[in-house]
């Protein structure tokens, strides 16, 4: 093959890669990575089959719920959740945090359910109330106390500012001794961080949400940053199916930290393969 | 613009700047009842509009295609029906179609967009060189790098961050401190005008200052 | 029938499903896949509308108990909470324009909202005051920075000394980059791994291990 | 001194930032790079040319986004740009009434149909804006009054992204990444933001696709210096000034107190 017909050929592949392998042009790479993500979550997978599962850094603010819970039942007084705004619905792109989160719930209710502590729950995502309302139940039963559920401790409203200023009531009625928030939180983050300061309560925050982060460090006590949540339920239950998970992102993480070192340098000397690659 | 004399304007004008303070008494007194007077009348408020802008969205996206003919709409209705069988104990597991349903979508939005947007352009837009660069675009370009590497090093898990990764994990924690602090210097900037926002109007509703 | 519907696995093959129909047609330039994601969403939102009255039987379960068991300092609003639900929505559902629904709704839901929405004016202030300590050098570095943008986006700042907008743009511009890139690159990394889990069905942790 | 009660913070503020609506300061606002870039695109505008106002912000934001809204708005009536008008966000109607009744050269120097248009308000997040980048018409048949397209002169030469000259999209979310997506990445189109303050952060990640931003109040109040019409932005910054000011001083006192606690210790 002459140089001609191989440039021919690649500049045909290049203007018609979206006719033939129907991608969408921009949006390549972007599916390999994905591709390879569901592959390294594979691979995680039977390794942790063959006893090989990667083992976690200590994630203080979830090894922080023992304690807080305990605080709680020494005081007397209930443990508030909420999960955040999270757009209100399930099936927005904060889906996932509030399912993570719903996660975490079903571990602290455990808790909360072997030392007789009351929970309270605040949310404004109403298709999430069938999920919240069958892992408390499954928490009570589990802990063999399923008449100690009372279905009244979920409490719903309409909207992400009524659910701020039913949480700010909440708080200096009931003077809950724990407050937790966890999930796709927007601005009732510093709201109800400092005003849960304000009663003294014990906080453990967390949310993928960067532009709640710097809140959630300043007024919690325990903070999970970023993806943190997501390891969160995998971390209390130990399930070496789900730490892979763990580990599968990772390895994207220092995959993609190669391409950023390669990349760099190649660009740097001129050479812009990985750029083209990373819009293709 | 002159003070407001039409009664409804009037009424309503005060009405929203008494429940302001009402609420805002929470905060620079304590819980009363005058707060909780606020706090439920803006939730009853608040449930009965949900209720008609639920009624509105079913009219136009679900009731009006099925009078053109299109049944398919039944599906999501019924769908949405099948979650109140959660209250009944035989039953209950039937509200789990629907949700399913609902998490699928979330879920998928949620990786197809992240994928894209937060992961592979974030690589991209760090490699991507400074153009007509100054020697201080080379700082800076090589700084955001640099900063990027390192923090997200702080991010691998399976690691303890200790021999080779001790450094740029502790690099990286110094970088994410100044990207949070850069957040929470605009996020103060955004929070005080909106509550300056309040405060005029206030000040406007008091006579204090003239209408505008 | 309803042994085999009853099953975890095919509930959660649902979600499968949905989740890579979603995920085709984002990648994918295939027209038909286009329309049905397009309808799905459209289901998905109708779904959604009717959980609202799940949230109202929950909120309800709640405020009729406080009245029938006549809560201290809580029944009456429990209450009120409950008349002004019923007659508004009467009213709204019946005419929208109505004076009482218009006008409940602009100056007491709208106003409210903007409220509560700017009371966080007042507790950024105490959050400052708290975070904003030189602890460590993480700390420091979090006050320079959070400072410098104060002192950038003010014009007091350069009334005070002109250098403060100049080093408050670069850490906007240029010193920030770096570390909020970072952070929204894991975020999406832990996102994709908990979504490939839900979508295979493995992550189990919401579905609280009951049956 | 390091435990204040936090309710002598908050009356602080509240009175502080009521101080400068009654007794205004009026210190100069220092024009900003990103500012000027968004004003020199619309100076450059005229007749022949359209531009995009694209509203994804409500109502409750107004205090930061209302001053750079109107600000913008009266530049491009100015330069006589053709306008369209559409929005993502249920309370929109408010805000467009806002912005007529603000700038009145829209319903008098303007013909509506022919100068600008206001097409309503559209869901559908992300999806929707990539379906307009590529076909208007398809999506709107008609305004927010039901005028039918084909009766408006202007939303007719309007066919897709490549027949606008300026976006400006007024964001309180994600939809400057929706633009920057597909009308920029996608078609070429200028894309531009009116945003509240905390969007800096994340928009400086995409410099080359971006001609510039106002953030929040402050740059509202920089555009009105600009096209020298003072007006709630410039207000506003009296406040900013003051409430920042205090932050800084707040800040530098816990500190002092901070240290001196742990040298007891």
């Amino acid at each position: 093959m002459t140089k001609a017909t191989y440039s021919v050929a690649a500049d045909f592949l290049a203007e018609n890669l979206e006719e033939i392998l129907l991608i969408t042009t921009g949006r390549g790479f972007s599916f390999v990575v994905l591709v390879l993500s569901f592959i390294f979550f594979y691979i995680a997978i039977q390794l942790a089959k063959k006893g090989k599962a990667p083992k976690i850094r200590r994630m203080v603010a979830m090894d922080a719920i023992d304690e807080a819970v305990g605080r709680a039942t020494e005081e007397g007084k209930p443990v508030h959740y909420s999960p955040g705004y999270a757009y209100m619905t399930l099936s927005s792109e904060q889906g996932p945090q509030t399912l993570a989160s719903i996660g975490i719930l079903s571990y602290v209710a455990g808790l909360c359910a072997r030392f007789d502590v009351p929970i309270i729950y605040n949310t404004c995502i109403a298709d999430s109330l069938p999920l919240v309302e069958e892992t408390l139940r499954t928490a009570y039963r589990n802990e063999g106390k399923p008449e100690a559920f009372d279905p009244k401790c979920i409490r719903y409203q309409p909207g992400q500012s009524e659910y701020v200023s039913a949480v700010l009531g909440t708080f200096q009625r009931e003077r809950p001794a724990v407050n937790m928030m966890i999930g796709g939180l927007y601005y009732e983050a510093v709201v109800i961080g400092e005003a849960a300061n304000v009663i003294g309560a014990t906080q453990i925050g967390g949310s993928a949400n960067i532009h709640q982060m710097p809140f959630i460090i300043a007024t919690c006590d325990y903070a999970m940053i970023g993806e943190e949540i997501f390891a969160g339920s995998a971390y209390v239950t130990k399930d070496p199916l789900v730490t892979s998970g763990i580990a599968s992102g990772d390895w994207m993480k220092m995959l993609l930290i190669a391409i950023t070192v390669l990349g760099a340098m190649l660009e740097l000397s001129g050479v812009n393969v990985i750029s083209q690659l990373l819009k293709w | 613009m002159p003070y407001p004399t039409d009664p409804l304007i009037l009424s309503g004008v005060w009405a929203s700047v008494i429940l302001t303070l009402m609420v805002y008494s929470y905060v620079l007194y304590k819980e009363t009842p005058v707060f909780r007077f606020a706090e439920h009348t803006y939730i009853s408020a608040s449930l009965a509009i949900s209720v008609v802008v639920a009624y509105q969205t079913l009219s136009s996206n679900a009731f009006l295609p099925i009078s053109q003919g299109d049944m398919t709409y039944l599906i999501p209705i019924v769908l949405g029906l099948l979650l109140y069988t959660l209250p009944f104990r035989e039953v209950r597991w039937v509200s789990r179609y629907p949700l399913a349903f609902i998490v699928g979508v979330g879920t998928g939005i949620a990786i197809r967009g992240s994928v894209h947007a937060q992961m592979v352009n974030q690589v991209l837009a760090a490699i991507t060189l400074p153009k007509a660069p100054q020697p201080i675009d080379w700082f800076n370009f090589l700084f955001s790098l640099v900063a990027f590497l390192t923090s997200t090093s702080y991010f691998i898990f399976t690691r303890e961050h200790t021999g080779v990764l001790k450094i740029p994990t502790q690099l990286g924690r110094y970088m994410i401190m100044l990207a949070l602090g850069s957040y929470f210097g605009n996020t103060i900037l955004f929070r005080m005008s909106m509550l300056s926002g309040r405060v005029e109007e206030i000040l406007k509703v008091f006579g204090i200052i003239p209408w505008r | 029938m309803s042994s085999i519907l009853r099953r975890r696995e095919i509930i959660l093959f649902l979600t499968g499903i949905v989740g890579g129909l979603m995920i085709f047609e984002y990648f994918f330039a295939v027209k038909e896949a286009a329309a049905v994601s397009s309808t799905i969403q459209k289901w998905a939102i109708i779904i959604s509308t009717f959980a609202l009255g799940l949230g109202i039987i929950t909120a309800f379960r709640v405020h009729l108990s406080h009245v029938k068991k006549r809560t201290k300092g809580q029944w009456f609003f429990s209450a009120w909470l409950m008349g002004f639900f019923v007659l508004l929505t009467v009213i709204g559902l019946w005419n929208t324009k109505f004076v009482v629904y218009d006008w409940t709704f602009k100056n007491v839901y709208v106003a409210l909202s903007t409220t509560l929405y700017a009371i966080t004016g007042f507790y950024i202030f105490s959050a400052a005051y708290r975070a904003f300590r030189v602890r460590n050098i993480e700390a420091a570095i979090l006050i320079v920075s959070g400072a410098l943008i104060l002192l950038r986006n003010a014009p007091i700042g350069e009334a005070i000394w002109k250098g403060f907008p100049i080093l408050g743009e670069w850490v906007l511009m240029k010193g920030q980059v770096g570390g909020m890139r970072t952070l929204t690159f894991v975020a999406a990394v832990g996102l994709v791994a908990f979504g490939i889990r839900t979508l295979l069905g493995m992550e189990r942790g919401y579905y609280g291990g009951g049956e | 001194m390091a435990e204040v009660d936090r309710r002598v913070l908050y009356w602080v503020m509240f009175i502080a930032l009521a101080i400068p609506f009654i007794n205004p300061l009026g210190l100069p606002v220092p024009i900003t790079e990103m500012t000027k870039a968004v004003y020199d695109k619309v100076e450059s505008l005229g007749p022949k040319n359209i531009a995009l106002f694209s509203i994804a912000g409500g109502v409750s934001a107004w205090p930061e986004i209302a001053p750079s809204m109107v600000a913008v708005m009266r530049h491009l009536v100015k330069r006589e740009v053709k306008i369209v008008v559409w929005g993502f966000f249920t309370d929109q109607d408010i805000t467009v009434d806002m912005i007529t009744s603000n700038v009145p050269e829209l319903s008098t120097k303007y013909k509506y149909g022919e100068d600008w248009v206001y097409m309503g308000y559209l869901a559908g997040g992300e999806t929707a804006v990539a379906a307009l980048a590529s076909d208007v018409h398809s999506v709107f048949k008609a305004d927010k009054y039901g005028t039918p397209t084909e009766k408006l002169p202007l939303i007719q030469r309007v066919k897709s992204a490549k027949d606008v000259d300026l976006v400006l999209t007024v964001d309180t979310g994600s939809y400057i990444t929706y633009y920057i997506r597909h009308w920029n990445v996608g078609k070429g189109t200028p894309v531009a933001e009116i945003g509240i303050a905390m969007q800096a952060d994340q928009v400086v990640f995409y410099p080359a696709n971006l001609v510039g931003l106002l953030i929040g109040v402050r740059g509202g109040a920089e555009y009105e210096k600009m096209i020298g019409r003072l007006g709630g932005g410039t207000i506003t910054m009296d406040a900013i000034n003051i409430s920042h000011l205090l932050f800084i001083i707040v800040i530098a006192l816990a500190n002092i107190g901070y240290v001196m606690t742990r040298r007891k210790k």
